[in-house]
């Protein structure tokens, strides 16, 4: 190790990084593309293995390397592979319209981002854990809107991809909040938890390719049949 | 012990021979005040002694509860009346059935009447039942409940308690719940006599009969047995009326001669609700069948303003 | 070696059956390795009441009588569906429904079969290791999983309509399970704090019930209403429940019968697990007030569509989050009652439930319908055993006596009255009145009438005595439990109370 | 050694009727072999139970047992006491006869309905009664209520190829449901207050409940035993319930299985709470009253034989609410002997309705067997080919409308003293109720007997109307005896009510803890006597005596006078008219025509005309004529409130539209909501 470990320096990158990814999670709300948004994702995902890194080498957690790897790998390379092929394979680019028009929408965002602050505030007190171990306990509210915003991505769109991948951003919020809070959960269940993460995304996939199959359309707001 | 058997037997021979005589004598009271003649007082004897000598007719249709419902009518009409105190406040079989016995026993014996009448299978049978069975429903919610008030004073519903209670009490009919019970059960007597304005015991028009309708297919000795109880039933009501609001001349002793003095008063008090009947017979109109309700309506008012005044006052 | 050997079971059943090609020996291997973790979970509770909790690896697997409890109504439900699956597919094999979708060939049956018979092992792996796991991530991996490998189980008919359903499943699941996950990373944070320890055993619930006084309050606050919605949404709570008409409706019914109550009785596993940790720290009443507002929601949820249903395996459906309702309810009212009434509601609603949906199977075999509309009524003159069944079933479900359900619903009510929360009691009481209502009138129905003249169904062995065999066990159990199994609940009951 | 006959007549009982029950089901095959299983075991059983009832009626210790259930909260504890005596008692008498009848009725059973299933049914439900009536903790009591209710139910849905049958046996089980509910919430009350299940630790309850609480179980347990008992206007499901059972079902129903609705109030009002407020029983007396007069008020108008008895029963049930309401006022009061009074009334009435009521419904039962049909207007001069039948069913008219010498006046004629006892010992402004209530009795029971000149006279007198009079056929002789043994009780009672009435008094020892009956009877025990102030003294085995020894000679006059004048049967007079044929003859709805339009404000009667003519409206081809009452409490009550249900929940069904983004938004929301409410300082 070259640089000294400056927590302060360490603390503006993952706040640097925790902005972007909120960033991109906005844009992604705001996104119509679905290839773009699959990118988005990866490189949220990419982003988010940087912070789990920074904070790995600046608390010395190395089982968060191990996250962080495994996030790359998973997250910012397969999944946004698998899923392109997925969209390449049904052949379907055609523009998501959202439920909620795009201002509005990204208003809405805003709003979540707001929440996420409210909630992360009630619990978390900086002036308590100050010092190294805090660092990135600040990304906590970026977790949370992340959360949220991944959620309402989910609700506010029609394509069976896109929510999708709503549900990855959601989880990915919670990948931050788990290593800005905790330096990542016990190896063993961070590894099952992208295990199960993984065999997600797979069931999905094959979920949406049947639908499109079946339904010759990818809008899931079409899948009314089972109702009273 | 002997007084008492004479004096039942007395009571039995009074229902059983007199009864006749005061329907006759109503019969020609009210057509004096018509201005007619009318037929002499006895005349019900006659007509009772005719029918007793004719043979019967029982209608194809009918069954054994056609026969039997004169029976049943005209024992019960005896039982009843041997549960009233007439010549003195003791009344025979008093101990074995107050006022609630009564009313049940008169209400058996139309039972069976109604059932003889709905037996021929004849629409005038039907049609007397139906009216007779409704207007007595009516009746008896007034009727129990003026007698309420007159057994809630005298502490029984024994009749001979009660003629006694209101022995013991002069000038108690004077009191407004007992004038007004009194009038409640008058209006139910003329009712239940099948008088008018209810009823007109001299009509058989189709639209007007009642109780002459269900009995419209009796013949000979039924028929004898059906007129005689209903005279019977008149009389015990008559004396249920007199001897529980004016109990004059009833002697709480059991001696022959104030029987004999009782049975004078009783006669003289008989007499006079007679009268009082066939005023009102003379001088009302017959009401509507569905008006009849009405009238026993007030009937009922009348009995439970007197329940009322009886705390009140 | 008891807990190696019921997690060992399904998971060796289920790749095996994957390799096997003959439809008997598939069902051979699954019956025997349900029999197998049936008796392993009867030694398990067995060895509970015995010498107390067990562990395994370090307390990695930890089982206590609540974790033995779960584990043997799971076994017992994957038992007793796995005899009538037996039925149920030769039936549906013999039918063609196999055949509608593809093209045609003896292959896809196979394809369907071993599909059905190396992913249920899974399944009930998965909600074996729901108990077993000390792990409070773990626990969410395996109900994860649980999501996983039923999902498909969902699909498995490959209708139009099961995808709809496999997808309305998967999301929802997802959505909840990444809420129960954020709730248990908050758990794990608040525990972080005062444990400051990174080893796997900072997320063991038997770690975490020591300290559980010393959590973070505000933390634990928010970590219980995101398990309360995480687990809740695989419980079928209120407003989380819509997927579970769709769900229950398109799966194969010994697979639907397990997601009623193997997954039911998991999730709410998770929830109580949280749910003690909550209580220590937070007091009861936190908890109590939320866990009340959605157990009654579930509930009068349920009302009105049970009242106008057309469909009779939707209103299993409704019946299954009303009393998911009811269990939540019994433990917001708490206090030994309440909570003795809800382990109880869990056992035997365990038992009924299977019956219930072997009905339903049966019915929609015969009649090739699940609407209410389309199945003619007089059910009983052509089936007999499964309409008087049916009709006993429905009786029990809704908590009549003699049955064992109205043991339980009124031991929670005499907990709703203890703890005073009387007028809840009567608002309770009318919603289960309404239910019973609406499922009587349904299922008489049904099952009542003139003959229709079908042909006498209720030949098949396998169905038959499953549903028989269900039948005493209810009937039984309303007049009799037998005195381990109350033992077990008993020291389960003292677990939740007292951590 | 005194509880020892007790337990073990009782268990063997209990084993008579599981094992009927299991036995029935398994013999199902041979319908045959199942009849006689299902009637024997029964008539075993009831015999059993009538002597325990008896033992437990004279020996008056309790005898208790308890069994586990393997859960502690939950025993099977029995109490067989005198109160439970007396139930069972009236139970075995009435399954007796049930069971004798049955013994043929079924007979037509056979091949076309699965009796092995009635026969578990049957033997269930017995068993059910006799549970609810020795049941010692509200465990126990709920299970035997609900079996009981469900059992009932599946009865009254017996035909269920039917549909009336199959909606009715549904409104039963719902309406049962409801008021177990009712008891349900009331016991949980007394549980929390009491801490125990058992009703030994109910004892006095009232006195540690707060007025709240008290109101509230009092409430409860009012709706649940009256729901049970039919009384207005928790009444639709007994109309439609009892008619379409099978007739000796029926019997029982409304025989025994209404009244445990009776049971329930005397052991948890009178045994459990002891002194109430005198609220509760004006509560119970004016709906006693209210449901004794709308009870026979719709009874009259009924042209179907089944539905006018159970109407009738409703009536009933409010006559014997009106004694239970008076003992509760009493005990308020502090007059144990009025209440004793008030109790026998209603206790005694209790006895007697099953009794009359059982019979009635097995003579229409008879008819129904015999004719195919319950519809009045179609029966008619049944009596010839019937005349057993006729007959008994005469006794119970007799008895049911209260005329004395038989039983039915007995037991009014305690309400009626009761009732006028009540003026004196209560308050100002509540004495005034009780001589009404006794002038609504009085309306009540004229009306009755109206009511039951047209069921009997229509049914079974004059000339047939649809009938093919050479299908009609007298009953097999088992229901003639069935019938037999329940008339001949009726005058048993009403006749011997002075020798019956000791049998009360361990119940009212029990329940009163005071020894009444002894006031009750005076004149060599011969007359039965109200030591009340404002008492009197009847006597109906003098009536009866004094009836028959007055009919003897009137009858010797008529034969004497008949031998010697002639009596021939001819055609009837009617007015002249040659040809009397059926269609003269007076119909139910005619008779009952008069107080239809008397009572119209009620009925809301609705008369429709349609005539159908070809060439000018002066000369109808066909005229179609059609009235009916307005059912006021379905149509204003109950309709609407199913109506409202209904459309509420279809209204409800919007939120699962099937829109997985609705379902989201749901979750999401919710999420919301509970984030804020969780981060609230």
């Amino acid at each position: 190790m070259y640089f000294v470990p400056n927590p302060e320096l360490g603390n503006k990158i993952i706040i640097l990084m925790a902005a972007l990814v909120l960033v991109l999670q906005i844009a992604a709300v705001g996104q119509r593309g679905i290839i773009s948004s699959i990118r988005i994702f990866g490189v949220q995902s990419f982003l988010l293995a940087g912070i789990a890194t920074v904070i790995a080498y600046f608390n010395k957690a190395e089982h968060v390397y191990v996250a962080a790897i495994l996030t790359v790998l998973l997250k910012a390379v397969v999944l946004p592979r698998v899923l392109e092929r997925l969209v390449e394979k049904i052949g379907i680019r055609r523009e998501i319209e959202p439920l909620i028009n795009v201002p509005l929408s990204i208003l809405t965002a805003g709003g979540l981002t707001l929440l996420g602050y409210v909630v992360a505030a009630s619990f978390y007190h900086p002036e308590e854990t100050a010092g190294p171990a805090a660092l990135g306990h600040n990304t906590l509210p970026v977790a949370i809107a992340l959360f949220l915003i991944g959620f309402f991505v989910m609700v506010n769109r029609r394509k069976a991809l896109t929510q999708v991948l709503g549900l990855l951003s959601l989880e990915n919020g919670m990948f931050l909040a788990a290593i800005s809070l905790t330096y990542g959960m016990p190896l063993v269940v961070d590894i099952g938890i992208f295990f199960d993460v993984l065999v997600a995304v797979m069931v999905l996939g094959i979920l949406v390719f049947r639908i499109r199959e079946a339904f010759d359309s990818m809008d899931v707001s079409k899948l009314r049949k089972l109702r009273e | 012990m002997i007084q008492v058997i004479a004096n039942s037997g007395l009571q039995l021979l009074v229902l059983l021979l007199v009864a006749p005589l005061f329907s006759g004598i109503i019969k020609t009271l009210k057509a004096r005040l018509q201005t007619r003649r009318g037929p002499c007082v006895f005349q019900f004897y006659r007509d009772l002694l005719k029918l007793f000598r004719k043979g019967m007719v029982i209608p194809e249709t009918a069954s054994w509860i056609f026969s039997g419902a004169p029976y049943v009518y005209f024992t019960t009409a005896i039982l009843v009346g041997l549960m009233i105190p007439m010549t003195t406040t003791y009344a025979p079989f008093s101990l074995f059935g107050g006022v609630l016995a009564v009313i049940y026993l008169l209400a058996f014996g139309r039972f069976f009447l109604a059932l003889g009448g709905l037996d021929t299978g004849s629409s005038f049978g039907g049609l007397g039942s139906s009216r007779e069975m409704t207007i007595s429903a009516i009746a008896e919610p007034a009727m129990m409940l003026a007698l309420f008030t007159v057994a809630l004073g005298a502490n029984s519903t024994n009749l001979s308690e009660m003629a006694g209670a209101a022995v013991s009490q002069s000038w108690r009919f004077l009191a407004p719940s007992q004038m007004l019970a009194f009038a409640a059960v008058f209006i139910v007597l003329i009712a239940e006599t099948g008088r008018i304005p209810v009823d007109n015991p001299a009509t058989h028009l189709e639209l007007t009969m009642i109780h002459e309708a269900m009995i419209l297919e009796y013949s000979g000795l039924y028929l004898a047995l059906i007129e005689w109880g209903a005279s019977i039933r008149q009389l015990v009501l008559m004396t249920l009326l007199v001897n529980t609001f004016f109990p004059y001349g009833l002697s709480s002793e059991q001696t022959l001669f104030a029987a004999g003095m009782g049975l004078c008063f009783y006669f003289a008090k008989v007499l006079l609700l007679a009268v009082f009947i066939v005023l009102i017979e003379t001088t009302n109109a017959k009401l509507r069948l569905f008006r009849v309700p009405e009238l026993l309506m007030v009937a009922f008012i009348l009995g439970a303003l007197a329940l009322i005044s009886t705390f009140l006052f | 070696m008891i807990l190696f050997g019921l997690l060992i079971v399904p998971l060796i059943a289920g790749p095996l059956s994957f390799l096997l090609r003959k439809r008997s020996a598939m069902e051979f291997v699954n019956l025997s390795a349900f029999t197998i973790l049936l008796g392993l979970a009867i030694a398990l509770g067995a060895r509970v009441l015995w010498s107390g909790p067990v562990s395994l690896w370090n307390g990695f697997f930890y089982a206590d009588a609540l974790s033995a409890l779960v584990v043997l109504l799971s076994a017992f439900v994957a038992f007793v569906c796995s005899i009538y699956a037996i039925g149920y597919f030769r039936r549906d094999e013999a039918e063609g429904v196999f055949l509608e979708n593809d093209e045609p060939g003896e292959t896809l049956v196979e394809q369907k079969l071993r599909e059905y018979y190396t992913l249920t092992p899974l399944f009930v792996f998965s909600l074996v290791l729901v108990a077993l796991a000390n792990n409070l991530g773990i626990l969410w991996v395996a109900i994860e999983g649980a999501t996983l490998s039923s999902v498909f189980l969902v699909m498995f008919y490959g209708r139009d309509t099961s995808l709809e359903a496999a997808w309305k499943y998967a999301i929802i699941g997802g959505v909840g399970l990444s809420m129960a996950l954020f709730g248990t990373i908050l758990t794990y944070y608040s525990a972080h704090q005062i444990l400051e320890t990174e080893t796997l055993s900072g997320l063991n619930w038997s770690v975490l019930i020591g300290h559980a006084a010393q959590f973070d309050k505000a933390t634990m606050r928010l970590a219980f209403i995101l398990i309360l919605l995480g687990y809740g949404t695989k419980a079928g709570i209120a407003p989380m429940h819509t997927w579970k008409p769709d769900a229950y409706s398109e799966a194969p019914i010994p697979a639907a019968a397990i997601l009623a109550t193997g997954v039911l009785n998991c999730s709410i596993y998770g929830l109580i697990r949280f749910y003690i940790l909550t209580a220590k720290c937070l007091g009861p009443q936190f908890s109590s007030h939320l866990l009340i507002i959605f157990g009654l929601l579930s509930v009068a949820v349920a009302v009105p569509f049970i009242l106008v249903q057309k469909n009779f395996r939707r209103l299993l459906a409704y019946s299954s989050i009303e009393h998911s309702g009811i269990m939540v309810l019994a433990l917001g009212w708490g206090g030994v009652l309440g909570i003795l009434g809800m382990l109880l509601h869990m056992t035997f609603h365990s038992v009924t439930k299977p019956l219930l949906f072997f009905c339903a199977g049966n019915v929609q075999q015969h009649m090739k319908t699940d609407l209410f509309s389309k199945a003619k009524s007089g059910l009983i003159h052509s089936m007999p055993v499964t309409g008087g069944a049916f009709l006993l079933a429905t009786l029990a479900v809704t908590g009549s006596p003699p049955f064992s359900l109205f043991q339980s619903e009124f031991t929670i009510l005499r907990a709703a009255f203890v703890s005073g929360y009387s007028v809840l009691g009567y608002v309770f009481m009318a919603f289960l009145i309404a239910i019973f209502a609406g499922f009587l009138a349904h299922c008489a129905n049904l099952v009542l009438g003139a003959d229709p003249n079908l042909p006498r169904d209720d030949t098949d062995g396998w169905k038959k005595y499953s549903v028989v065999g269900l039948v005493a066990v209810i009937v039984i159990l309303g007049f009799w439990i037998p005195a381990p199994l109350f033992k077990l609940i008993q020291s389960a009951t003292a677990i939740v109370m007292g951590g | 050694m005194t509880m020892l006959p007790l337990g073990a007549v009782f268990a063997l009982s209990l084993v008579a009727y599981s094992g009927g029950a299991v036995a029935s089901l398994l013999s199902w095959r041979e319908a045959g072999l199942a009849r006689r299983i299902c009637c024997g075991t029964a008539l075993a059983g009831a015999i059993l139970t009538g002597i325990g009832g008896l033992l437990a009626l004279v020996q008056e210790t309790p005898a208790a047992w308890s069994v586990s259930s393997g859960i502690p909260l939950f025993s099977y504890s029995f109490t067989y006491d005198a109160l439970a005596g007396f139930f069972n008692l009236v139970l075995a008498i009435l399954a007796i006869a049930v069971s004798i009848y049955s013994f043929s009725y079924l007979k037509e059973f056979e091949g076309k309905r699965n009796i092995g299933v009635f026969g578990f049914l049957f033997h269930l439900m017995l068993l059910s009664l006799t549970v609810v009536f020795t049941a010692a903790n509200a465990f126990l009591f709920l299970i035997g209520w609900e079996v009981l209710a469900l059992v009932a139910a599946g009865l009254v849905a017996f035909y269920h190829e039917d549909r009336a049958s199959r909606r009715a046996g549904f409104l039963y089980a719902v309406m049962s449901h409801i008021d177990g509910g009712c008891l349900l919430l009331g016991f949980a009350l007394l549980i929390k207050v009491s801490g125990s299940a058992e009703f030994a630790t109910f004892h006095n309850i009232a006195a540690q409940m707060s007025s709240g609480e008290l109101t509230a179980a009092f409430l409860l347990f009012f709706l649940g035993f009256g729901m049970k008992a039919g009384i207005i206007p928790f009444h639709i499901w007994l109309p439609a319930a009892h008619p379409v059972a099978p007739s000796n079902v029926s019997g029982l129903l409304s025989g025994i299985v209404i009244k445990c609705g009776i049971y329930g109030m005397i052991r948890i009002f009178l045994d459990s709470f002891g002194v109430v407020p005198s609220w509760v029983g004006l509560l119970v007396l004016i709906v006693g009253v209210v449901s004794a007069v709308l009870g026979v008020l719709y009874a009259l108008m009924e042209h179907d034989l089944k539905r006018l008895l159970a109407y009738s029963s409703i009536e009933n049930v409010g006559i014997i609410f009106m004694g239970i309401g008076a003992a509760l006022i009493f005990r308020a009061n502090g007059h144990p002997l009025l209440a004793g009074l008030a109790l026998i009334a209603a206790t005694f009435h209790t006895l007697n309705h099953a009794m009359f009521k059982c019979l009635l419904f097995l003579g229409a039962g008879s008819v129904l067997h015999s004719t195919g049909t319950r519809n009045m207007e179609n029966m008619g001069g049944l009596i010839r080919p019937m005349p057993v039948t006729a007959f008994c069913f005469l006794i119970g008219a007799v008895a049911i409308s209260g005329l004395p010498p038989l039983n039915g006046f007995v037991s009014e004629w305690f309400t009626y003293q009761s009732l006028l006892a009540g003026y004196g010992a209560t308050g100002r402004l509540t004495r005034i109720l009780f001589p009404l209530a006794g002038s609504m009795l009085a309306l009540t029971g004229a009306l009755a007997a109206a009511c039951f000149v047209k069921a009997f006279a229509i049914t079974f007198l004059a000339l047939p109307r649809e009938l093919k009079q050479h299908e009609v056929h007298e009953s097999p002789r088992s229901m003639l005896v069935g019938m037999g043994f329940l008339a001949t009780a009726c005058v048993v009672l009403g006749v011997g009510a002075t020798w019956v009435l000791p049998l009360f008094d361990g119940m009212m020892n029990q329940l009163l803890g005071q020894r009444v009956v002894g006031h009750f009877i005076t004149g060599n025990g011969l007359v039965l006597a109200a030591s009340t102030p404002a008492g009197g003294t009847v006597s109906t085995a003098v009536i009866g005596v004094g009836l028959m020894v007055l009919l003897l000679p009137a009858i010797f006059l008529v034969k004497a006078g008949a031998k010697q004048f002639g009596r021939k049967r001819g055609p009837a007079w009617d007015c002249g008219l040659p040809g009397l044929t059926s269609q003269n003859e007076y119909t139910s709805t005619a008779f009952s025509k008069a107080l239809r339009m008397v009572f119209s404000v009620l009925y809301q009667p609705r008369r429709e005309i349609q005539s159908v003519f070809d060439i000018s409206p002066y000369f109808p081809k066909e005229i179609r004529f059609e009235s009916g009452i307005e059912p006021t409490f379905e149509k204003r009550l109950y309709n609407p409130l199913k109506q409202l249900i209904l459309s509420w929940s279809k209204r409800m069904r919007a939120i699962q539209a099937g829109s997985i983004h609705a379902y989201l938004v749901y979750i999401f929301i919710t999420l919301i909501l509970l984030l804020l409410f969780g981060v609230r300082p």
